[in-house]
């Protein structure tokens, strides 16, 4: 019963972040460009979405970008959280408080600062600029997802890599990523997340050859917005929900065996 | 100086302005066992990752096979560490634990595998190969951490409290099957524990640590019979230890009495510690002991009891394989050769 | 592990963090000509109401998320390993969908015509109102309050809430709660006095996830809302990009905000008792 | 190859006349959209753009701020094609930076069904309490402060701030009967019949009618702002030639209609003016007829004007 | 039945299909001090979870005070537990720590205050209140796992290694301490270990388990000198195992030759368990003894010598305060008393 209650909030939670999006999956059939009269089902959006080069390329930009940014802030944000894991305590405050900022600022303030900023240095917009603040915000992300691994390591696996020969780097690789990695995984795709979500900070950076599909969207809202706009949302979501649904089973089929191995290495004299 | 392997000479060093070693000077043989033993925070394992190339001395220096060590980095010494909780990979399995250092190496796969299986076999984990070392026993942990560090075939093996996290019972076991491994590899080993049993047992010689100064070196029974101080007496082996003035030679004063003892080269009315050991108390008729007190307590512990036997100046604890009832009065008797008299130690002055 | 890995980070959150920031505060005391201006902070007396507006919603927003989220983190952490990741997953793939196609989502939803009032209207509860209390409308108002900003506020952070909450409840010792409960404690007491106590560091990540972003987010309160009425962030929006482009007074109300942002935090800090070691916001 | 940068407001051009530009000159088009002119003013002052598409008074202020080039009509000739009713207009009297793109004026759109023909006509149904909670009001300064700017009979471009203290007041005392005070969202919330009556660009109203034929389209006996966008070229231009060849082609007859046909705003193109038919040129909706009414353009006003517009806006949304 | 506080009728429990438990009966009564003894995973923990209200058992009974416990929530026994890694509550200071229970039964503050000082005076923190838990020092944290356990007033306070996580030497001081405590308040201790010399020095009575079943429940003294078979005998102190045949009542067969002994009521020609511990096997002179070895290995053990003496059929391990050269030949002697024949454990013959 008790059971019941719970997974009956849990199930009510995700309908209420699920809602809109599966309002917006079916307006992205509907055969009129308004959002909420139903005029018949139409895969139309979707024909014409693929003939819309404009909006192809925004997306391809956006992915792109996530992806850049997210492996350079993966980068950036491990061997950071490395480096803070190991300094003193007023050390690491400091880092983590000014690490902390970017999560903790407005979007909005962020977008105009980095427009002040590339503006100051002479930085034209375009990918580059775009790459660097999506990079300077996501790595928050992924600092903090990797620091706790750092604190649950051994704190001598490192000195026994060294011990058994293993230069700093080879202790680095082969000890501790290993070890860190489901941190730096879930960093990733936070950091991945973070940067398809961003609107504000890429509208104010974001160059004339790379706009990302947000800032195409936002700039549609002056006339009308698209349906193309929900059947491409559509696609990528339902494309990422897969994945995440092969992920998952992966994983806890994973779990299951790593559970079955233990039990049987606990019979074993 | 050419026959030792390590050489630590006055080591010094201090975590944040607390000096933890204050002039470590220490001399390993080749195939020696050595164990470092001394109270929580004496500096046993801060002494071990100088050694190992983990934490830097800030004065002083690590001598090895004659060469100096100091600047060498740990990946480059030949010396290998077995970790107090064991430090093993997790994210490999028992076979690539132990394989790690001869990948590193960049063995071929053929030396690899045959080094990695005689491995195996020397700790008695052949057919563990593949197991997730999470699902291994405390013990089982232990000896691949010890095939961890063997197989790089290092010439000093340091050690620190390897067997403080298992049940006594495997301990005993463990200890037993270490100094088998010891023997037959011929390896040095430098051992560190706060279990003064462990040290007397294992060790070829066991170094007394407190407060970062080296109390005392010796052999076990040199240590046990011998201790140069109260701390160092009181450390190994339970003891009591009373104040007492050292009349003149073979003769002390304590608990009122004039004892006869077979210490000299004391200055004469020096204050002394007086050390005498539980088992060599023994419990005599109320008349006949020079001393006479009243039972206390007594408990059983398997092999003799522990009484407690207070007199007028001292409770005694004293073993006896006898049981006396509570309350009962008994002497004490102690023949002059078991009493040991000792300088007061730093320990006990400051 | 050498602490130098950090310092290439270091640089890059000088350049990229600070310096920005700098250039606010710069921004904040010139005036047009590039002189020095205490001016700009002239007008922000007048900007009481939308400061202490923004505040509210933030706040109203931030507890609700506290409300949801908490039993949410907890309900997660009690799952099994796969379930758990599988939440974590279904939490933030809201996120891969633009948040201004999700807020008309909300507001297709949400409208005086919209899915809910249709449904209300086709269970006969409106009627029913209209019939049995004399209500005068023909729907329930939904859009356009305060309310609406606040579901299009909290549907938005809500996973910022939960993910922190959810990451301290997971690192909590089981064995504290049989602790409490072989005192003496009750499961009601147990949460109060153990669980809860020990998952403040991941509450107050929580709050500050959700509160500051809160207080500047703009476009929803225009979307959802009735538009009738400024945010702070919608203030900041219109000195950047909209009607009068004045960068200046931008900065020094962003100057205002991210200070009195950071006073509440270090308030909201005062609740921690320091034992989060590391201060780290998340996770 | 050759490249051409055009930024232009946010679904706004019939995207296959892209390709037809980019497939008979071989010039790459990088197409990007704004969402206000005042963004494409901060935005061009960093980036080069070689088309450029704003609204009137923000040309005005590019005018003023010197950021435009004057325009060489002779690698333009489509020009001549422009009808001149919506040339030499206040923001550019000498018609020398820009090519008209499109143009319309405000009106109300409202919803005949629950709109009584008694209450059109006019501004005041904006103001009309028996519509309270049912109609909008346009969320930017320059158009809302407009609106009631032209309801009092003042200029819109005055720079008078009694004038514009009283026009503020106005929108004050009305903030009661609107439902929001919103820019696109009317687009939806029209034809949704969320609210029956808003002002709005005809061109717009359009649409709006199509998806619901019970909206219908006027513009107030009080006249109204006549606006158009137009196609510039930048200061900081790198592709001039280029530039001046993709004005050229949207203003011949065949992308002008099709333009026409996707955007829906007037054309200021003669041509399609006289290819269209009756029915259509003479609805006011497609075509309003501007000698009917007053009609004014937005000019650039001076930065202190400006700045007392923002202050406004801020006191009527506070 | 009636004076036993607590009862264990017949516990079973398994986990993911391993019996953990196979029947577990159990008597304790007032004021006793019980101690669990056994090997790790034998099932310690789970009884004394299932006795803390943790876990349930899948068939048989807990009673308390004649009164069925089974489906009683942890927090309405009147049982308090230490945990083994304590368990404090780091959100709050010593003192907080010690009263949480008292606020949670609602105490005034005046008696809150007052309990929680007597306590702190008892376990020696007195000073201490306020003071962050984490800052304590593991022999201190216990102090106050014990305190906060104590001040609930627990009709049985069970303890599961409460020791384990200290150093040797503190660890002898808390036995001490806990066995003061436990005289003064009268609370029963249910006390786990799996050191049989804490066992031994605590317990009134010592309850020996292996594999969820129990062994052997006496007096440390019947657990050391009478162990029901070679298992307890082993784990309680060491001692030579050795295979033999009972010929006749006090006459039995081992390592080829005939001993006198004292046990009696085994079957004629009954394969048995001989055990003699290490300390009653007394060297003698090669022709003396019943047997004759050859020292194999000596190990200096403090009190005494641990040799490994090879006989033709068996290496016995002796205990001697004399040593022995290794390679010399020597006899051994074991006086009749010292002879303890065991039935075969179900262990041994497994
Ligand atoms: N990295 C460090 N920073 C600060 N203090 C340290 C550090 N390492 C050790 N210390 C301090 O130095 C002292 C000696 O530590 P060390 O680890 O050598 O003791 P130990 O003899 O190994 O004790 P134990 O038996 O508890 O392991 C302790 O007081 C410890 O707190
Ligand atoms: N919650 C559980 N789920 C699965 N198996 C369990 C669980 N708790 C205990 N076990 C298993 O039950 C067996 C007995 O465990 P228990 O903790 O009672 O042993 P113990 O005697 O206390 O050992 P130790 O001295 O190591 O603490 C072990 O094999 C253990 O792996
Ligand atoms: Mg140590
Ligand atoms: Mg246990």
């Amino acid at each position: 019963m008790k059971k019941f209650f719970k997974n009956f909030y849990l199930l009510l939670i995700f309908l209420f972040l699920y809602a809109p999006i599966v309002v917006l999956m079916i307006f992205s059939f509907n055969d009129s460009k308004s959002r909420r009269l139903w005029n018949g089902f139409t895969t139309r959006w979707y024909v014409e979405l693929f003939r819309d080069a404009d909006i192809l390329h925004s997306l391809y930009v956006t992915l792109l970008v996530a992806v850049i940014a997210a492996a350079i802030a993966t980068f950036l944000g491990t061997i950071a959280a490395i480096g803070i894991h190991n300094m003193g305590r007023r050390a690491k405050a400091a880092y983590l408080t000014v690490n902390n900022i970017p999560m903790s600022s407005s979007d909005t303030i962020m977008g105009v600062t980095f427009m002040l900023l590339f503006a100051a240095i002479g930085l034209d917009k375009g990918y580059l600029t775009l790459i660097l603040a999506h990079v300077t915000f996501c790595t928050p992300y992924v600092v903090l997802n990797v620091m706790p691994k750092l604190r649950q390591l051994d704190k001598n696996a490192y000195e026994a890599a060294l011990d058994l020969g293993a230069t700093p780097h080879q202790a680095l690789h082969k000890v501790i990523l290993p070890e860190i990695m489901p941190g730096i995984v879930t960093g990733a795709i936070m950091a991945f997340t973070m940067s398809i979500d961003d609107f504000v900070v890429s509208y104010f950076t974001a160059g004339t050859t790379s706009q990302p599909l947000s800032v195409v969207i936002y700039s549609m809202t002056r006339h009308r917005m698209t349906p193309k706009i929900n059947a491409i949302s559509t696609i990528l979501f339902l494309i990422v929900l897969a994945l995440l649904i092969v992920i998952n089973v992966r994983q806890s089929r994973d779990e299951k065996r790593r559970e079955a191995a233990r039990r049987k290495g606990a019979m074993q004299p | 100086m050419n026959q030792n392997l390590v050489d630590l000479q006055n080591l010094k060093k201090e975590f944040d302005g607390t000096p933890v070693l204050r002039g470590i000077s220490l001399s390993i043989k080749r195939r020696e066992f050595v164990t470092l033993l001394g109270p929580s925070g004496c500096g046993k394992t801060t002494t071990l990752r100088i050694i190992g190339g983990f934490e830097q001395p800030d004065s002083g220096d690590v001598f090895f096979d004659g060469k100096r060590l100091n600047d060498v980095p740990p990946y480059q010494r030949e010396i290998n560490t077995v970790f107090q909780r064991y430090a093993l990979f997790p994210h490999l399995n028992v076979a690539e634990n132990i394989a790690f250092g001869l990948h590193i190496k960049k063995l071929d796969r053929a030396d690899i595998k045959r080094k990695t299986a005689e491995m195996l076999e020397l700790v008695g984990l052949r057919g563990f190969e593949n197991r997730d070392v999470t699902s291994l026993s405390g013990g089982q942990q232990q000896r691949v951490a010890i095939a961890r560090a063997l197989v790089c075939e290092p010439r000093v093996l340091l050690l620190d409290e390897p067997l403080g996290a298992l049940d006594l019972k495997l301990r005993k076991d463990m200890q037993i099957e270490l100094k088998r491994i010891q023997q037959r590899t011929g390896i040095t080993f430098i051992y560190v524990t706060h279990d003064q049993e462990e040290a007397l047992t294992m060790s070829d010689r066991v170094v007394v640590m407190n407060h970062g100064v080296i109390q005392q070196v010796g052999s076990p029974t040199d240590i046990y019979n011998e201790p140069v101080n109260a701390f160092v007496a009181d450390f190994i082996g339970e003891s009591n230890i009373i104040d007492g003035v050292m009349l003149e030679d073979c003769k002390v004063e304590f608990c009122g009495r004039t004892f006869e003892c077979v210490d000299k080269g004391f200055e004469k009315n020096a204050p002394v510690d007086v050390v005498i050991r539980p088992e060599d108390l023994k419990i005599v008729y109320a008349g006949d002991g020079l001393l006479q007190g009243v039972v206390e307590s007594i408990v059983f512990k398997g092999v003799h009891y522990e009484m407690m036997v207070r007199t007028q100046f001292f409770t005694f604890m004293v073993h006896s394989t006898m049981a006396e009832s509570v309350g009962k009065t008994v002497g004490l008797s102690v023949i002059p050769f078991d009493i040991h008299i000792m300088h007061k130690s730093a320990e006990a002055q400051a | 592990m050498k602490k130098s890995f950090a310092y290439p980070y270091g640089v890059w959150l000088a350049v990229f963090i600070l310096a920005p920031i700098l250039m606010v505060v710069v921004y904040a005391f010139l005036n047009a000509d590039g002189g020095f201006t205490l001016h700009n902070f002239s007008y922000l007396p007048g900007f009481l109401p939308i400061f202490g507006r923004s505040f509210w919603l933030a706040f109203l927003s931030t507890a609700v998320c506290l409300v949801l989220g908490y039993p949410m983190a907890y309900l997660m952490s009690r799952l099994s390993a796969s379930r758990q990741s599988l939440c974590m997953m279904l939490i933030m793939l809201p996120m891969w969908i633009n948040f201004l196609l999700r807020t008309y989502a909300w507001m297709s939803i949400l409208e005086n015509n919209g899915f809910i009032n249709q449904f209300f209207r086709s269970i006969g509860l409106i009627s029913f109102l209209q019939s049995h209390f004399g209500y005068s409308l023909d729907y329930i108002p939904l859009i356009n309050t305060q309310g609406a900003i606040v579901l299009g506020m909290v549907y938005n952070f809500l996973p910022f809430m939960v993910l922190p909450i959810y990451t301290v409840l997971i690192k909590l010792d089981r064995k504290l709660v049989e602790a409490a409960q072989d005192l003496g404690a009750p499961t009601h007491l147990v949460f109060r006095r153990v669980i809860f106590p020990l998952s403040i560091p991941g509450v107050i990540s929580g709050i500050t996830m959700v509160f500051v972003p809160s207080v500047s987010t703009f476009v929803i309160s225009q979307m959802l809302g009735s538009g009738k009425n400024l945010l702070v962030g919608d203030l900041i929006d219109l000195q950047f990009m909209g009607g009068a482009y004045n960068p200046h007074l931008g900065s020094a109300i962003a100057l205002v905000m991210i200070i009195l942002i950071f006073i509440c935090m270090w308030i909201m800090n005062k609740f921690d008792d320091g034992s989060s070691e590391e201060g780290g916001l998340l996770l | 190859a050759e490249v051409l940068n055009v930024y232009n407001w946010g679904e706004y051009i019939d995207t296959d006349l892209i390709d037809r530009f980019e497939e008979e000159t071989g010039i790459k088009v990088i197409y990007n959209t704004f969402d206000s002119n005042e963004n494409l003013y901060s935005r061009i002052q960093t980036t080069g753009y070689d088309v450029i598409i704003p609204s009137d008074y923000a040309i005005s202020r590019f005018i003023d701020e010197n950021m435009l080039q004057p325009l060489n009509y002779d690698h333009i000739p489509n020009m001549k094609l422009i009808d001149e009713k919506y040339t030499h207009l206040d923001f550019d009297p000498e018609q020398k930076y820009s090519v008209p793109y499109t143009w319309g004026v405000v009106g109300i759109v409202y919803n005949t069904k629950y709109v009584d023909k008694a209450d059109i006509g006019s501004w005041d149904l904006l103001w009309n309490p028996k519509y309270t909670n049912r109609t909008a009001m346009f969320n930017n300064s320059r158009d809302a402060l407009g609106i009631a700017l032209m309801y009092l009979g003042y200029s819109l471009n005055t720079t008078d701030k009694d004038e514009l203290r009283e026009a503020a007041d106005l929108i004050i005392a009305g903030k009661p009967v609107y439902q929001g005070i919103w820019m696109d969202q009317i687009l939806e919330k029209l034809p949704s019949e969320e609210i029956v009556a808003a002002p709005y660009y005809n061109g717009d109203a359009v649409t709006m009618i199509d998806e619901n034929p019970d909206l219908a389209f006027y513009v107030p006996k009080e006249g109204t702002n006549l606006f158009v966008d137009a196609m510039c070229i930048p200061k900081n231009a790198k592709n001039v030639s280029g530039a001046e060849k993709f004005i050229n082609f949207m203003c011949s007859t065949e992308a002008a209609m099709a333009n026409w046909e996707y955007v829906g705003y007037s054309s200021p193109q003669t041509e399609v003016y006289k290819e269209l038919d009756e029915e259509i040129t003479s609805d006011p909706l497609y075509f309003p007829d501007i000698t009917q009414y007053p009609t004014e353009a937005y000019t650039n006003l001076p930065t202190e004007i400006n700045q007392f517009y923002n202050d406004l806006w801020v006191d009527i949304l506070t």
